[in-house]
């Protein structure tokens, strides 16, 4: 009985330990039922995987686009006529299967919108366990939660869906659309087409390299798009992108463009470095190199690897998404990665925020969020954000843009 | 004044078995002190003891008065300890020097080794042996004997104050047995203590100074060589005259027809084995450790593999290619070593007893518990087993117990046997125990049974055997009966080329 | 001498045929694409060593010494993280930092030591549990967001190289090499390592500790971990949280194909040196050769089998010349 | 049924224990939504795929062995069953391919081990590399979406909507194993290979046999449990319960099965199971973040195997 006793003990301890760990469940995002640490990171998570809405309007132009002012405010910060803070605070949670740095990011506007539009903020990672996730949604139904922002992995958005139906708890999708499996949408949702996220990306590079290497022959320009092909929306991404490359310069396509699937190196700075230089110093003879990607640590790899061949004035670097490139800036850095596809997240979460807001007060259904965005045969609205791409000049006066959106000058 | 040993008090026991109890006796230098007993007396573990491998329960080992606590081998290698162990401890993929050296290699400025000195000092040691190695060779690739004479080497190179040696001579041929014994001799003339673990009464006549004698780990006497003589030392080792463990034996006077007819058999370790059983007959297998016995049986019982040569049971040839065909035909082994090839310490006496039965105490798809206990029951109570219940891990109990689990596996009620193989059946048993073996060894040959009964205590051989087959270096050197055998005959078949 | 000259013989065949090995698979790619060969291309490859390199040290006298550590990528990957966070966030000095990084991952080799030495745990689920512990503290501290380092000189160590072909990281790495390589094979602690290894009970009748000597080569291991990721956060100017978890099975693959062996007491640094360029050369092929990128993860996988099926028949063909001339 | 000597019985003990002060510890932390109804089901569904590798983890290990491929293996047969389900092939036949494909596997490990002597969890490993790159190979960037009515109903059914149609299977192969182990020929011939194999094999049991056989189990259990998770979310993906091993893993020590083999049953292995998710769901609950989960499941292993210790200690 000696030692039966002091097993009891010891799980005492560890139960304690974890307790106090769990103390504050205010910021520390919520628990997941992880299924222990693998020693093979091989398996990069899936789930909504970065790539900004594209700006369908017009084609990125240095400035950003303003939001489109026509249209019904329901749902929307604009909307002046709602008193936020008449009523208790709102629970809601942010639940995200295999969180990543930009849904950290994206969680962490989500938190500071909870403070303008009076909701409380939590978050849930899954760990790429969909079983968990989805449990733990019933777990939550019981616990009172008003409302769920969701980032399922895409195959389960219907099931998801249908889950939140049952609990009657309104939901909102914030990186990804939830579509059926037949492709509809199910709810109202954020534009991301990730193919044309991906041409924007091409576009750019063929608009702006002049400004850099003055008048070169398009037959020298090599084009490398890094992504991992684990997961949907990343190989969209990429196909986007090199097809807005062969539709461009067709002659030259096949010779120039180099397809850059990390999946074997994983989702890390290294892996885009490795690839990278991998590439480049297994195709010396070309001279010139645009390079792409859907992830911002491959481009950062991508920059290192630049920098360590010294291949710096001759390679043009964009990737998709800036949160570590503009404190870069910030710090002075002037290398090749020189630009960036862009979207605030404070203005990307707007929408959702006031979205899911709007419906847990009840003063529209999601038919009827949003009118104006809703595409022909579809259901719901499909919201579209303005995305910009930044550069090491512009980047200021899109932070001050934002910074008086958030405020509510405008 | 030279060095002496003391052992005081030295007590030490594994759970369920006492296996030394309150052993005192002094050792002075310049001495060759035999440690003599039966198998399971105590003698391994009190050298393990000494040698630091483990911890004495109760009292200590004491040199020149001053008491040695060795938590490790370590601590007993600098107070000038050296045991040499029975089974070698070399490491088989490095050369003869570094094993030699093992240890503390000689390392010059900043820990490098300093392979000049360490081949010149290896090559010193083994021309004062006279023995044609080469510092370099990798010693698995040695032979047996020259990895003996490596291990030797190794305690002799630490001139350590004292120097134990248990069972050393196994495997040595004649010649490599007379190098050890004159490096002994010069041990003694350096006067340092030697202490000499073996069962060969010749060899400690040969060379011994005096005598420890210990039955079932208690100290029995200490007697001086030359005025001792094998009567006496075998009735101190046995604790009463060996006449009547054997006389009591009913011996089966007619045998039934023959039952197993092994003829030409030829694996990878033994060669040309022909021989014959007869049901209710006990056929002896004796001969030195090495000599192949295990693995004749081994062959037969479809352990290892028969490259060529014809296996009759009841006159049908039969091939066992695994063990479950011999079981099923009938045939059992009880296997040398307990530990590693009888016994699943962790599971109950039960699992143990009804491990090749299994089939036999089922009632359709599920074992039948009752059934189970009723065999293990008859186990525990025909060789009467120490032990509260059947359920009792095997780990719990002492080797003579273990053993008795093993026979009464192989001798159950739900066994058909009609071969039954007994390698080393008495190996590490009290004597009161081994006759109760040899009386069932027996009461099976008076049941029809064909017994092969392995055994490398020659006086156990001889009496309980009919006829006795002598084997060295895995060839059959020789038959005897019971009646015309003696130990010195079959030693001499066992030592003969 | 007839038996001497066979053991050089022995122990050169399985380095030769490594070294062809790697040979062959480096013509082909070549082959394939001239520039594989080129000054860049090499010392890219020669770069790409450098991290499962400098674990791969620590891991292969563990693997000699009979241990295995599977927590040496999130030892790595803490290095990373924890050296970012002591220069950005604590302002400390780089090499300072450095230091303290290698301490930290010597003490979390120690508890590895604690838990296989002392608690007698199986050794490598002893290191998945370690491993998944220290996933978890490293997404805790780093909120599963990378952190920049900013500091020019700490970037020095990616980029200084040595006639544009060997970079220092690669250059650390070689020297581990062969720091440890002499060590193993000169040193008195160098030969205890492979005896504990070879013959845990015969070294420790014989007077060594294997358990002391174990707990020595997982510090070694922790610490050599730790600095390979804080040279990785170097070269890439930032501590992840999802950098170098995973590179203990190409650091053990490396091991393996040069002739460490499971059993413990086989295998030297040499040989792990060309298995680690096989290895290294081999993906880095891959890439080039722009083969779809889930065939380069099966690749890997049979690549380690391969390794240990080369080494099998080398045990049992050691083990029969050793029973042929024993006997 | 009795478990042998006094030793487990007082280790069972001390987890049931252990496992009620969980219960009573989370109920109270949640403010009682740990110990209710729904809760009850939540953990029940996350339950089933991690008991089925429990259970082929648990029979391995009680026979000395260990394989780390079945999260890896699992992922990739339930994407084959998706695949052919979706061309169309009648769901039993998708259903039986797809656990063949785990055996196969699993034998594939037992001839690494048992024919070239590697040592099991390196070959595992190595094998875990091979079919997760050949699950990207099949399943690529899109999932494969699972629609077939029955199997969907197989993974996401739920009896009065509280009990989940899976839960029962996997339950019945908790009891139809624990059956086995103690009460049958076979059964009782593992536990006697994990105590000592060459003991074993003198007494007419082949260790050779039984690891083929242990391996391709865990091979299939693992598929089907793959298989059972495609068919909860609907889809299969290349992530599915890539690393879900370990979890199966560390129930089983924690439900007492000693490693290397000899001794713990199926009982004490799903009690661990227990232990294990009312751990994690509780965790969840009292919103634990994520990576303090991370770091809990390996501590939780480390104290599974202290658990085990005095088991370990005794055999060296």
């Amino acid at each position: 009985m000696k030692r039966s006793l002091a097993v009891l003990l010891s799980a005492l301890l560890c139960m304690s330990a974890v307790s106090c760990a769990g103390g504050n469940p205010g910021e520390s995002p919520p628990p997941s039922v992880s299924s222990g640490g693998s020693p093979t990171a091989e398996a990069p998570p899936s789930g909504g995987e970065p790539s900004a809405p594209p700006d369908a309007s017009t084609p990125a132009a240095a400035t950003p686009a303003e939001p489109t002012a026509t249209g019904s405010v329901v749902g929307r910060y604009a909307d002046k006529s709602v008193d936020y803070f008449s009523r208790e605070p709102y629970e809601f949670v942010y639940m995200v299967n295999g969180m990543l740095v930009i849904h950290q990011l994206l969680g962490e506007a989500l938190a500071d919108w909870g403070g303008r539009v009076n909701y409380n903020y939590s978050e849930y990672d899954s760990g790429s366990d969909m079983n968990a996730f989805l449990t733990t949604m019933e777990t939550y139904a019981t616990q009172g939660y008003d409302g769920f922002f969701v980032d399922p992995d895409v195959t389960v958005a219907q099931r998801t869906a249908e889950l939140a139906e049952d609990l009657g708890i309104p939901i909102f999708p914030v990186l990804v659309p939830m579509r059926d499996n037949d492709g509809k949408l199910i709810t109202p949702g954020l534009h991301l087409d990730s193919i044309m996220v991906g041409g924007l990306q091409t576009q750019w590079l063929i608009d702006n390299y002049t400004n850099y290497w003055g008048d070169v022959d398009p037959a020298e320009i090599g084009y490398l798009f890094l992504y991992a092909s684990f997961n949907k929306n990343l190989v969209d991404n990429m196909v986007g992108a090199r097809d807005k490359f062969q539709e461009t310069w067709p002659d030259t396509f096949e010779k120039n463009y180099y397809d850059g699937d990390c999946l074997a190196l994983g989702v890390s700075i290294e892996a885009g470095f490795d690839y990278t230089s991998s590439i480049f110093t297994a195709n010396p003879d070309v001279k010139y190199w645009f390079v792409s990607s859907c992830l911002e640590d491959y481009g950062q790899g991508a920059a290192r690897a630049a920098e360590d061949l010294n291949m710096e004035d001759r390679v043009l670097i964009l990737s998709n998404g800036a949160n570590t490139l503009i404190p870069d800036w910030q710090g002075g850095y002037d290398g090749c990665w020189v630009a960036a596809l862009h979207y605030a997240n404070e203005i990307f979460t707007e929408p959702i925020a006031c979205g899911l807001v709007a419906l847990a007060d009840g003063r529209a259904k999601p038919e009827d969020l949003w009118p104006e965005y809703k595409q022909p045969g579809e259901k719901y609205a499909l919201y579209v954000v303005p995305t910009v791409i930044i550069t090491k000049d512009t980047y200021q006066d899109y932070l001050q843009y934002v910074e008086d959106f958030v405020s509510g000058l405008d | 004044m030279d060095t002496y040993l003391e052992f005081r008090g030295i007590g030490k026991s594994f759970p369920g078995v006492q296996a030394l109890d309150d052993i005192s006796f002094t050792v002075s230098g310049g001495r060759v002190c035999a440690i003599l007993g039966e198998n399971g007396a105590g003698k391994s573990t009190l050298l393990k003891i000494l040698s630091g491998d483990i911890q004495p329960g109760a009292g200590g080992v004491y040199i020149n008065g001053a008491e040695q606590r060795f938590t490790s081998p370590y601590q007993a290698i600098r107070s000038g300890i050296s045991v040499i162990y029975q089974e070698r401890q070399l490491i088989p993929a490095m050369n003869v020097m570094e094993n030699i050296f093992l240890g503390d290699i000689p390392a010059g400025r900043a820990g490098f080794v300093d392979r000049a000195e360490l081949r010149g000092r290896t090559q010193e040691i083994i021309d004062s042996f006279g023995l044609p190695i080469h510092p370099l060779e990798l010693v698995g690739r040695l032979p047996v004997a020259y990895q003996q004479m490596v291990e030797i080497m190794k305690a002799y190179r630490r001139n350590s104050k004292i120097i134990a040696f248990d069972e050393p001579t196994a495997s040595l041929t004649d010649s490599e047995i007379s190098i050890l014994f004159e490096l002994i001799g010069k041990l003694r003339n350096d006067g340092k203590i030697v202490l000499y673990v073996s069962h060969r009464l010749s060899e400690i006549f040969q060379i011994t100074d005096e005598i420890v004698v210990l039955k079932d780990g208690r100290f029995v006497k200490t007697l001086e060589t030359r005025e001792t003589d094998e009567q006496e030392l075998i009735t101190a080792m046995v604790g009463r005259d060996i006449g009547d463990t054997y006389s009591g034996l009913k011996r089966n006077d007619r045998y039934g027809e023959t039952l197993l007819e092994v003829s030409h058999l030829e694996t990878a370790a033994v060669h040309d084995i022909s021989f014959e059983l007869k049901s209710g007959e006990i056929l002896g297998l004796s001969g030195l450790v090495g000599a192949g016995r295990t693995e004749v049986v081994r062959a037969i019982f479809g352990a290892d593999a028969i490259i060529s040569g014809e296996i009759k049971l009841e006159g049908k040839p039969v091939h066992f290619k695994k063990p479950g065909d011999a079981i099923a035909a009938g045939i059992a082994l009880c296997p040398e070593d307990r530990k590693e090839q009888g016994l699943v310490l962790l599971r109950s006496i039960r699992d143990n007893i009804t491990a090749p039965v299994l089939d036999k105490v089922r009632k359709g798809l599920f074992l039948d518990k009752k059934a189970e206990d009723e065999v293990a029951g008859d186990a525990i109570k025909k060789y009467s087993i120490k032990t509260p219940s059947s359920d009792k891990p095997v780990l719990e109990l002492s080797g003579g117990n273990q053993q008795k689990v093993i026979l009464g596996r192989w001798t159950s009620s739900k066994m058909v046997t009609k071969v039954l193989i007994l390698d080393e059946p008495t190996k590490g048993i009290d004597v009161g125990t081994k006759a109760e073996v040899y009386r069932i060894v027996c009461d099976f040959a008076r049941d029809g049974i064909g017994v092969i009964f392995i055994s490398s205590e020659l006086t156990e051989v001889i009496n309980v055997a009919d006829r006795i087959i002598v084997m060295r270096n895995g060839r059959i050197t020789g038959e005897v009966r019971r009646e015309e055998a003696s130990e010195e005959s079959v030693l001499a078949l066992a030592m003969s080329e | 001498m007839e038996n001497m000259s066979a053991a050089k013989r022995l122990l050169r065949s399985k380095l030769f045929s490594l070294a062809a090995v790697t040979a062959v698979v480096v013509l082909i790619f070549y082959l394939i694409r001239r520039s594989y060969l080129g000054v860049d291309n090499i010392r890219g490859i020669l770069n790409s060593m450098s991290l499962s390199g400098t674990i791969g040290v620590g891991m292969a006298c563990l693997l000699i010494g009979g241990g295995v550590d599977l927590a040496a990528g999130a030892e790595g990957c803490f290095g990373g993280v924890m050296v970012a966070l002591l220069i950005s966030k604590a302002g400390a000095p780089w090499p300072v930092a450095l230091v303290a990084v290698i301490l930290i991952g010597a003490a979390i080799g120690a508890f590895n030591a604690f838990l296989i030495n002392v608690l007698n745990f199986m050794g490598f689920i002893a290191t998945i549990g370690v491993s998944s512990m220290l996933q978890g503290i490293i997404n805790i501290i780093t909120k599963a967001r990378n952190i920049s380092i900013s500091d020019r000189g700490f970037w020095s160590i990616g980029t200084v190289a040595v006639a544009n072909l060997f970079t220092l990281p690669f250059m650390i790495m070689a020297a581990l090499v062969v720091v440890y390589g002499i060590i193993l094979s000169r040193t008195r602690f160098g030969r205890t390592v492979y005896m504990c290894g070879g013959n845990r009970r015969a070294a420790r009748l014989s007077g060594l500790n294997p358990k002391k000597i174990s707990t020595i080569l997982y510090i070694n291991c922790g610490a050599l971990a730790s600095l390979g990721g804080a040279i990785l956060a170097a070269r890439m100017h930032s501590g992840s949280p999802k950098a170098v978890l995973g590179s203990e099975l190409d650091a053990i693959t490396a091991a393996v194909l040069g002739g460490v062996s499971f059993m413990g007491g086989a295998g030297n640094m040499g040989g792990c040196f060309i298995g680690l360029l096989l290895l290294c050369s081999f993906n880095n092929g891959l890439i080039s050769v722009k083969l779809a990128s889930y065939w380069t993860i099966v690749a890997q996988g049979v690549l380690l089998i391969a390794a240990l099926i080369a080494d099998y028949f080398n045990v049992r063909a050691r083990a029969r010349e050793l029973k042929a001339a024993g006997a | 049924m009795k478990e042998g000597s006094k030793f487990l019985k007082s280790k069972m003990f001390a987890l049931l224990v252990l496992l009620l002060l969980i219960v009573v510890f989370f109920t109270i932390a949640s403010k009682g939504t740990f110990f209710s109804l729904v809760n009850a089901r939540n953990i029940l569904n996350a339950i089933v795929i991690v008991a089925l590798l429990t259970v082929g983890a648990g029979a391995l290990m009680i026979s000395g062995q260990i394989d780390l491929s079945t999260g890896a293996s699992g992922t990739m047969c339930g994407i084959l069953m998706a695949i052919l389900l979706v061309n169309g092939w009648p769901w039993p036949v998708a259903v039986v391919v797809a656990l063949a494909a785990g055996g196969f596997v699993g034998a594939i490990n037992a001839l690494l081990i048992n024919e070239l002597h590697f040592q099991g969890f390196i070959a595992t490993m190595a094998m875990a590399s091979v079919t997760q790159g050949l699950s990207y190979a099949l399943g690529g960037a899109a999932s494969i979406p699972v629609d077939n009515k029955v199997v969907v109903y197989m993974g996401t059914g739920r009896i009065a909507d509280v009990v989940p149609v899976s839960i029962i299977a996997a339950l019945l192969i908790f009891f139809v194993y624990g059956i086995m182990l103690n009460k049958t020929k076979f059964g009782r011939s593992i536990y006697l290979v994990g105590g000592n194999p060459a003991a074993a094999s003198l007494v007419g049991i082949d260790p050779k046999r039984i690891s083929y056989i242990l391996f391709i189990n865990s091979g299939v259990l693992g598929s089907l449990a793959g298989c059972l998770f495609a068919a909860r979310l609907k889809s299969a993906t290349t992530t599915g319960i890539v690393s879900s091993q370990f979890a199966g893993m560390t129930a089983a020590i924690l439900g007492g099965v000693s490693f290397g083999g000899g001794s713990g049953g199926m009982f004490g292995a799903f009690v661990g199971l227990l232990i294990l998710n009312s751990f994690s769901n509780g965790m969840t609950l009292i919103k634990i973040s994520p990576y303090w989960q991370t770091f809990a499941s390996g501590a939780l292993l480390l104290f599974a195997l202290a658990l085990d210790f005095s088991g370990a200690k005794k055999k060296n």
